[in-house]
């Protein structure tokens, strides 16, 4: 139910020498509201945040992933490396918490048979032999974030060793734990690809901003400048560029380079638009104001254009993400991606790529591609909200 | 509107020596050339060729002589004589093995544009009027879905489900009866049979981002008080809905047209080595793999002129579409 | 005769996420063929939700939540209220029965779509009307409401009509399908006094014509005092008084209406404070102008905006400046901070220390200097604020700039200046959109005057404030001018506006400077035929001296 | 005897468009030995090629009509286009005879002449052929090849060339077949000096004679080869959509084809082959097991696939077939002798760090891994059941033992850095950049991955960088490689005619030491190699000048023991074996057919196959 109220009727004793009280204050921002619109900026912020349930939702899952991201060593129960000869393409088993009516963490046993007639492995599930699994389990020692010594891990088998096989969901070609191999690689796909977002949006409004601010001839340069980047197709640039870097790099090196590449090409888009803006919005009043009040022009497009169309940025933004971590995909296929032993998302993608893994092997594609989408939405959710949050006319 | 366009033509002028010879840069930039190539390709058949041979063959390619060299007589040939010079690879002219696959690329980009825009803008629409409703959601997760998705990936996925569940003849762009048989209805639909999967696969991205950048103009539009006044005159919500804020989110979208042109065509070289297709991309792949130079250059010159053109094109749409822009 | 639409309590609602916001409270009135009803009220107080209401084109998520619109239909009564708001039977209404001119012409009509389609969509969706008939029918209406060349003009976008072309345009839409009801928003608000002159004489014309009934709403009591039969004064959502024209203006009941007449009267003398300062005698000449503009010119292609202008200002004055919509008023307010480069001239400037600055010419440095000492107060309070910044930040940001001192500081100054215009400083972290429309103007003024000023260049800075606020807000301006010694160049197209405050007047028309002088004397004394057809087009805010329809019109020989 | 034709040439027999089937076929036509049964004509054979670059699977399957060739079994060299053929005893001299009545696949006469036009005028020919083909080049000079008699051809040697019809039967002794002087001659200079102007400013792509004639016909079974559907061929089938842009490639049975089955039918059996162009493999055995092709073999035929493949057998209508393509090692670490980067030159030419390296890997663990368990532990070397097979070369320094690579290492650089990383002696950490093209269905990446941490556990930092095929060409082919990673040539009797893994040899695709090998082949190139190196090469010499089968034995034993004493390259496993799909209702398929890089497969088979339905 809401509640319905009105303003109690001033009494209309008028005297223009008092001023404390303004007729014109629209009841809009009286009472409850009053309190609201005097709220700080970053208070309003959090309050308009708070009320996008799924922004919050979303916020959670952010903090999550990065947490994952930068404990994997603790969150992933194996070497992301490690290799069996036993396990692989080894089915997902799942993790069930009841043994015949027993509380008992646990995944069923698998039982292996190798078929030398269609040279691979073939796994049954042997329920009578299940592996028992526990939270905080000791293991190998080893070091987190490479340099906090640890023997304990989230969770695991309780009693690690080639008889008791734990690949919640599944293993690789080489008998790898794509549970572990995911979590691993959430650290490349989570950074490096977003550093690459985040040059090309300085890059792009910063650029884009000057086109659009200064217009004239600057602008004309800068738009054929784009129309150039934007008319080479990207895969022989890449193929070129990537054929261009000393063979003697570090994969994790060549990688970030391209990603810089990359960005220093993905700019153009992100800077027309800019441009567009700010070619209108570079005579409106406020901004003459500004100038006026001394401002230097730099700090006018970074401390008043750009927030002025925060919204498309990080529309912009939570699309180019996806898109990052995803031409790393494309890299590895055609060779120039990331080397091993270096994981990301993208590289379990491109091992998936194969009709071995679409067809016996689902789990290879689907679980790199649902870590990417639940980054992805919740990535977008999160600009959503924020682009909401942002907006002083949206609704509170 | 005259001038708009000649000093537009005139602008693309510089960009289109920009881009001649970055194409020619690009294809230059991995060691080696075209012979050790070849080289190693008779090498690794058992044969194996001598110095001789290859510095005749070096020769009589021209691949010798220094880069601004080569460079100005490709341009020169293409210019004068429209001779994009020939495919070492193949031993023709250049001219002959692309237009084909030029054609199709060019069809694949279209229809794929056709097929982005169909489904977007209505989707576009729909999430942006039922903004926060269950349709929303549903669109938006899709649209991150096959955004989250490479669409090699996915053309490989969908061809494995398409061949394995639903016996469909996959790869290509035509059964194996249809190949070299001349047009007709039956070929036709055989095409129509096998060209929606890439459309769909290669437009899965673009259908994404299209579907945002619709929802997020709408909503701009959408409380703009000229709808209001329009509203006011007893227009019915639908055609209200399209006549006015709709027509003003796509100018925006109207200026990227020109755009989507290479990244349809980018994304289409992975997707086209994947399922076969006849375009330019496996061709481009494979003659930047093999340094077929001139055959490299070419595609990724015309590639970058078809863009220009494009852009130039969504420039010249817009401003009808737009009159602000074109009564500057 | 009997009354073509009921209202009776109305009610509209905008829910919040802290309740209910009633917008609309129980109001209730009647409209009748032929007559002109008029409403008035401070901004904010629902006249425009009250009048959309009708048409149930609210603003989502605004709904209709009591009360009843009961429309004659040949006899037969329609509760418009009581209608889907997406269904035929409300549409039909729309745009037919009731039409209705918007209050922001620039943003309610379409920028894509050329002026003589939208103003024709009208009759194909009511009357189904073939392609050549509506051409014909709407080039008709153009001309009726006196488009220039309307053969050619039906084909021009919107962003090529000038601000009182558009006006009338919406006017012409709304008049297309010959409606029975004509609900007016403020049509007049952005126009100079001949223009909007004009436009009341056609709606006055239309309605004598068709028998039309006329709703009209305003802030501007002298068009209330030439147009109105009946009045509806509204305040914070719910009527205060209804009654006919003579009753409110000679015998205003309720407080709010009165202190809305008293206003009115005010603004109809010169400031009482300046009379005293007047009276004072010239105690110090000042050695030299503090402003000296010769020659002045400013093209924008083939169109010379401002035209070879010369003024001079001494400390201490008001200069009005006055002229018609597009005579060039802002282009040489903005030509004297240098926003525009102009063409030609010169514009002297006497610093602080004494020294004199070319303006037209300085560097970059030197213009920063003088840009300190000579603010702007802009036409448009909306735009002029950045609507992401708060109050608090926007009032800081020249301060800040000028290095005036540590945070601390700085945020009690910008509390001195909110409070010297008359703002609680606790105010300083709301949003402008949380502000009214008279409260943003004085966060234009104090950011003019933070940085102790000598010269403020005020465009139009009340003309968006209705009477009362306005009055405060130039009371305002008086006390700070004694205060800190402040000159002011002070456009408007209100004369009442220039009388109260300024000291002497400059009349612009067309680019030029066509008549100066001591107000009292042009106001009284105009010599120029211009000056005189704008003095008599001002409607006087008495509805016994309906005086605008026996205006003079100037007639420019070479026009 | 009674002479048959394929149903399809009646019509054209009839109105007189084609000559009867007996005049078409030599007075003596070659009678193919069937393997199973004599078949029924007709069908087409549908099988796939990669889009581009694979123009060399069209020669495997159509194009090995030589004058000798081997048998099924590949245990000696018989006649073929020649009726029979004679070797002097010191093995400098070949006599060939040609059957009477051959006919090119237009009907023209193959007689000793068109041999005669391509030694005379192009292999002899400065400018078509600057520098001469090994194939007939002995000690640096060129075979003599003259004309003996109507039918009869000889080719001389300046000195003994033992291995000359081994050679001569491999895919490379096509050259003396494959130029019809009829057509040919038009764009010789020699033959048609007025016309050619014309002739080359009708096509864009020819510049000179030499272009025109080059695009004609290709040396080498270039694509040009491919694409020029008038170029008469000796070859069961002739193209009729050539293998250009087209999404695919057809060929049409050769009415003039000189081959019959023993009950006097025309071969081949099989009427046409289409050959769809696919740009990926995988896409290639999706389709095989929807049952598109009736045929695959190359790129599908490894383990990657075979699990996919096993399950399409009866979707896909095709069985398995065992083929005997066993080089002599599957994966082989191959470290760049002749590297740039003097200090690393100096680590990889020392036989320790090899031996260490090799001692480091743990053979086993990735054959199970990788290769599900086909295959053992070995170094490259001969296949154990063949002749030539050399115990010490195939397992030499094969277990897995890093303590003894340790050791070996801590001889040669003892220092570490801070990670665990050997320091070489100029202070820099030990790494090497490993190139690796995912090829073959080896898997050679995820091999070079197990590689990779077993080196690590030495203190040897091997970088991985996977690239393309063509790319890694060309690095290799500049030697700007540090070391790779490929599968070995020469486990079987092709050893003797191809000892690129035993030692560096041609400029061919085992690049290990290629300066060596650029001076093995010309003296005034390349980088003198170490003594026992050229010891190694003067023992190929030797085996090279054999006369008699024995002899060549003999030294050939000889050359790889030395091979083995030096140990150059480090194989990882012996190859499994592999398979081929063809479809159930084929007929007369070897099973288990022996064939290498340059034993052509399967078209010396290929037109007894049959369609059963
Ligand atoms: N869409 C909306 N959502 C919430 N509140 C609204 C909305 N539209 C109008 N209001 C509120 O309703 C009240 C009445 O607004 P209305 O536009 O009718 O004022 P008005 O009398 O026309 O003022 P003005 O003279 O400034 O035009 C205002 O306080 C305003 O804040
Ligand atoms: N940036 C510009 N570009 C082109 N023309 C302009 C520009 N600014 C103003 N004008 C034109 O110059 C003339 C003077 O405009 P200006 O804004 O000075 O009028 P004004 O006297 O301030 O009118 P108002 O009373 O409506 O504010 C008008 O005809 C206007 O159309
Ligand atoms: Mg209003
Ligand atoms: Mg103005």
């Amino acid at each position: 139910m809401t509640k319905t109220y009105k303003e109690p009727e001033p009494d209309f004793t008028y005297d223009p020498a008092i001023e404390t009280t303004d007729p014109a204050v629209s009841q809009e921002t009286a009472g409850h509201e009053a309190n609201l619109a005097a709220a700080g900026q970053w208070k309003l912020f959090w309050l308009k945040f708070r009320k996008h349930k799924l922004a919050v939702v979303s916020l959670a899952v952010v903090l999550v992933l990065y947490l994952i991201a930068a404990f994997a060593e603790f969150v992933a129960p194996f070497d992301p490396n490690q290799t069996s000869a036993t396990y692989t393409y080894a089915p997902p088993q799942r993790l069930q918490l009841f043994h015949e009516g027993q509380f008992m963490p646990h995944v069923d046993g698998m039982k292996m048979t190798l078929n030398t007639d269609s040279m691979r492995r073939e796994f049954e599930r042997d329920p009578a032999n299940p592996i028992p699994v526990g939270f905080f389990v000791k293991t190998q020692p080893y070091e987190l974030m490479g340099f906090i010594p640890m023997e304990t891990k989230l969770f695991g088998p309780l009693e690690p060793g080639p008889r008791s096989p734990m690949y919640i969901f599944g293993a690789d070609r080489l008998g790898r734990d794509i549970f572990s191999r995911t979590v691993y690689g959430a650290r490349i796909s989570l950074s490096i690809g977003l550093v690459g977002v985040a040059l090309s949006l300085v890059l792009g409004v910063l650029i884009g901003g000057i086109s659009g601010f200064f217009g004239g001839k600057v602008d004309t340069v800068i738009q054929r400048v784009i129309e150039f980047l934007r008319s080479i197709p990207t895969i022989p640039l890449w193929m070129g560029l990537a054929a261009a870097i000393p063979l003697s790099w570090p994969p994790l090196r060549v990688y970030f380079m391209i990603t810089i590449i990359v960005s220093l090409i993905g700019w153009t888009g992100l800077a027309r638009e800019v441009r567009g803006k700010f070619l209108s919005l570079r005579n409106e009043d406020f901004v003459i104001a500004a100038r006026l009040d001394g401002m230097s022009e730099m700090g006018i497009i970074v401390r008043h254009l750009v927030p002025s169309f925060l919204s498309h940025i990080i529309a912009v933004l939570t699309l180019s993400i996806p898109v990052m971590i995803l031409s790393e995909t494309a890299l590895s296929f055609l060779g120039i991606g990331l080397q091993p032993p270096a994981i990301s998302w993208g590289v379990l993608l491109q091992e998936a790529q194969n009709i071995r893994a679409v067809s016996q092997a689902p789990w290879l594609l689907f679980t790199p591609a649902t870590a990417i989408v639940i980054a992805v939405l919740s990535l977008n959710f999160l600009g959503d909200g924020l682009r909401d949050a942002a907006d002083p006319y949206g609704k509170v | 509107m005259l001038s708009f366009l000649a000093r537009r033509l005139l602008y693309a002028i510089p960009t289109l020596i920009a881009v001649s010879v970055v194409a020619f840069i690009i294809i230059q930039l991995p060691p080696g050339d075209y012979l050790s190539t070849l080289m190693a390709d008779w090498a690794s058949q058992g044969g194996a060729v001598e110095e001789g041979t290859l510095a005749a063959m070096r020769e009589r390619y021209g691949l010798d002589q220094p880069m601004y060299v080569q460079y100005f007589k490709w341009v020169t040939g293409i210019v004068t004589r429209g001779d994009f010079g020939i495919s070492f690879e193949f031993g023709k002219p250049v001219t002959e093995l692309i237009w084909n696959r030029l054609g199709y690329s060019f069809l694949l980009a279209i229809l794929t544009l056709i097929f982005v825009w169909a489904v977007a803008i209505p989707i576009g629409i729909i999430s942006a009027v039922r903004q926060y409703s269950v349709t929303d959601y549903v669109a938006t997760f899709f649209a991150f879905f096959f955004l989250a998705l490479p669409n090699f990936v996915l053309a490989l996925a969908a061809m494995y489900v398409l061949a394995a569940f639903f016996d469909q003849s996959v790869g290509g762009l035509y059964s194996a009866q249809y190949i070299d048989a001349p047009w007709s209805w039956g070929k036709f639909v055989d095409f129509l049979n096998h060209v929606w999967l890439p459309i769909f696969v290669i437009g899965t991205g673009a259908l994404a981002t299209m579907v945002r950048i619709m929802r997020a103009n709408l909503l701009d539009e959408l409380s703009k008080p000229y709808v209001t006044t329009a509203r006011a005159k007893g227009m019915s919500e639908l055609e209200l809905l399209l006549r006015y804020p709709v027509r003003m989110a796509l100018n925006p979208l109207i200026s990227t047209l020109g755009w989507i042109l290479p990244t349809v065509i980018s994304g289409e070289i992975l997707v086209s080595v994947v399922m076969s297709l006849p375009t330019t991309g496996p061709l481009l792949l494979r003659s930047l793999l093999s340094q077929d130079m001139y055959l490299a250059g070419s595609l990724i010159m015309l590639i970058s002129v078809l863009t220009i053109i494009g852009t130039i094109l969504s420039d010249i749409l817009l401003a009808i579409a737009d009159p602000r822009i074109r009564l500057e | 005769m009997s009354p073509i639409l009921k209202v009776e309590n109305l009610t509209t609602v905008f829910p919040t996420r802290t309740g209910d916001f009633v917008a609309v409270d129980d109001v209730s009135f009647t409209l009748e063929p032929g007559k002109t009803l008029c409403v008035v009220g401070e901004s904010g107080s629902g006249k425009s939700v009250t009048a959309r209401s009708i048409l149930q084109i609210v603003d989502k998520p605004g709904k209709i939540t009591g009360g009843r619109i009961l429309l004659d239909r040949d006899g037969t009564e329609v509760d418009l209220a009581a209608l889907d708001p997406r269904g035929r039977a409300i549409r039909d209404v729309r745009g037919k029965d009731i039409a209705m001119i918007f209050q922001e012409p620039m943003s309610s009509l379409s920028p894509i779509h050329t002026i003589g389609v939208q103003i024709g969509e009208a009759l194909r969706i009511h009357f189904g009307m073939g392609k050549a008939e509506r051409r014909e029918r709407v080039i008709e209406l153009l001309r009726q409401v006196e488009i220039p060349n309307p053969e050619t003009a039906i084909d021009r976008y919107t962003f090529e009509y000038s601000g009182g072309m558009r006006q009338r345009a919406m006017i012409a839409m709304a008049l297309a399908c010959n409606p029975r009801i004509l609900i007016a928003d403020e049509p007049t608000t952005a126009l100079d006094v001949t223009t909007q002159a004009e436009i009341l004489d056609l709606i006055g014309k239309l309605q004598r014509e068709h028998g039309m009934a006329v709703m009209f709403i305003t802030h501007d009591m002298g068009v209330v005092a030439e147009i109105a039969d009946e009045v509806l004064v509204m305040y914070r959502g719910h009527v205060k008084e209804h009654g006919s024209v003579e009753d409110i203006f000679h015998a205003p009941k309720d407080p709010y209406t009165k202190m809305l007449i008293g206003s009115v009267t005010k603004l109809e003398h010169r400031s009482e404070a300046l009379v005293r300062t007047d009276a004072a005698p010239e105690t110090v000449t000042a050695p030299a102008p503090l402003l000296d503009v010769r020659g002045l010119t400013k093209t924008f292609g083939e169109l010379k905006a401002v035209n070879d202008v010369s003024l001079t200002l001494k400390d201490g004055e008001t200069l009005g400046v006055v002229g018609e919509s597009g005579s060039g008023k802002t282009t040489m307010g903005r030509c004297l901070l240098r926003i525009y480069d102009p063409d030609a001239g010169a514009i002297d400037f006497r610093r602080a220390d004494g020294s004199v600055v070319d303006v037209a010419t300085a560097g970059k440095a030197e213009l920063k200097a003088v840009r300190r000492e000579m603010r702007m107060v802009f036409q448009d309070p909306v735009g002029s604020l950045n609507p992401r910044k708060t109050v608090g930040q926007i009032v800081a940001e020249p301060l800040r700039l000028a290095g005036f001192g540590t945070p601390k500081q700085i945020d009690d100054k910008v509390a001195d200046l909110m409070r010297q215009v008359g703002l609680p400083p606790e105010w300083r972290e709301r949003f402008p959109h949380a502000l009214s429309g008279g409260q943003r103007q004085r966060i234009g003024i104090a950011r003019a005057v933070a940085v102790k000023p000598r010269l403020i260049i005020a465009d139009e800075a009340t003309s968006a404030l209705d009477v009362s606020l306005r009055s405060q807000m130039l009371d305002l301006l008086v006390q700070l001018q004694e205060e800190m010694g402040l000159s002011f160049v002070f456009i408007s197209h209100d004369m009442s506006v220039i009388r109260y405050i300024c000291d002497r007047v400059a009349v612009m028309y067309r680019g030029r400077v066509v008549e100066t002088g001591e107000t009292d004397q042009v106001i009284n004394r105009a010599e120029h035929p211009y000056t005189q057809a704008l003095l008599s087009a001002i409607p006087h805010p008495d509805p016994n001296q309906r005086r605008i329809h026996d205006r003079v019109r100037y007639v420019p020989e070479e026009a | 005897q009674d002479y048959h034709q394929a149903p399809m040439l009646d019509a054209m027999v009839e109105s007189g468009d084609l000559p009867p089937v007996e005049e078409r076929l030599p007075a003596n036509p070659y009678v193919e030995d069937m393997i199973d049964s004599v078949g029924t004509y007709g069908g087409t054979l549908r099988t796939t090629i990669l889009a581009n670059g694979d123009h060399y699977n069209l020669t495997r399957t159509t194009a090995n009509e030589l004058l000798v060739r081997w048998d099924p079994t590949w245990s000696e060299v018989v006649p073929s286009l020649a009726e029979e053929f004679t070797v002097s005893d010191d093995a400098t001299t070949y006599t060939f005879t040609l059957r009477e009545g051959l006919k090119w696949s237009d009907g023209a006469p193959f007689t000793v002449e068109d041999i005669m036009f391509w030694y005379e005028d192009v292999f002899m020919n400065e400018q078509l052929n600057p520098s001469k083909s090994p194939t007939f080049t002995v000690g640096g000079e060129p075979v003599v090849v003259t004309q003996t008699g109507e039918r009869t051809v000889e080719f001389k040697f300046a000195s003994p060339y033992g291995l000359f019809l081994q050679q001569l039967a491999y895919g490379q002794g096509h050259h003396p077949v494959i130029y019809p002087k009829h057509y040919l001659s038009q764009f010789h200079e020699k033959y048609n000096a007025d016309g050619l102007p014309a002739l080359i400013e009708a096509d864009a792509t020819a510049g000179d004679w030499v272009a025109l004639f080059n695009s004609k016909v290709s040396l080498s079974f270039q694509p040009q080869f491919w694409q020029n559907l008038d170029l008469p061929t000796m070859n069961p089938w002739v193209l009729t959509v050539p293998y250009a842009d087209q999404e695919r490639v057809v060929a049409e049975r050769n009415p003039f084809y000189w081959k019959v089955d023993p009950d006097g039918n025309q071969l081949p059996y099989i009427d046409g082959i289409t050959w769809a162009k696919i740009d990926d493999p995988q896409l290639m055995a999706l389709r095989m097991t929807s049952g598109d092709f009736d045929f695959a073999f190359r790129h599908i035929n490894n383990s990657t696939f075979r699990s996919v493949l096993y399950d399409g057998q009866d979707s896909g209508n095709y069985r398995f077939v065992d083929v005997m393509d066993l080089p002599a090692n599957d994966a082989v670490v191959l470290l760049n002798l002749n590297v740039e980067d003097d200090t690393k030159r100096e680590i990889f030419q020392n036989k320790d760090f090899r031996i260490a390296l090799s001692h480091a890997i743990n053979r086993q663990e990735i054959i199970d891994l990788i290769y599900v368990g086909q295959g053992a532990p070995a170094q490259v070397a001969i296949q154990p059941d063949h002749e030539l097979f050399n115990e010490t070369l195939a397992s030499q320094y094969t277990e897995y033992d890093t303590a003894k690579a340790n050791e070996i290492l801590d001889g040669i650089m003892p220092e570490k850095n801070g990670e665990g990383i050997r320091l070489m002696p100029n202070g820099e950490p030990m790494v090497i950049n490993f190139m690796v093209a995912d090829v073959f269905g080896l898997s050679y990446p995820d091999v070079m991955q197990m590689v990779q941490q077993y080196a690590r556990d030495i203190g040897v930092d091997i970088q991985i960088r996977t690239t393309d095929r063509a790319r890694l060409n060309t690095m290799w082919y500049a030697n700007e490689h540090e070391a790779y990673m490929w599968n070995c040539v020469g486990g079987l009797s092709e050893a003797y005619s191809d000892v690129r893994c035993y030692m560096p040899f041609l400029k061919a695709d085992i690049f290990f030491a290629s300066k060596w090998a650029d001076w093995y082949s010309d003296r005034s190139t390349g980088e003198e190699p170490p003594e026992a190196v050229k010891e190694l090469m003067a023992a190929y010499d030797d085996v090279n000048a054999a006369a008699t089968d024995a002899d060549r034995l003999a030294e050939m034993q000889e050359f790889l023991s030395l091979s083995a004493e030096q140990f150059l390259t480090i194989g990882i496993s012996r190859p499994m074996p592999k398979y081929m799909m063809v479809s159930k209702d084929l007929r007369n398929v070897v099973d288990g057919i022996p064939i290498t890089g340059n034993l052509w497969h399967p078209a010396p088979t290929l037109t007894q196959w049959w369609f059963d339905r």
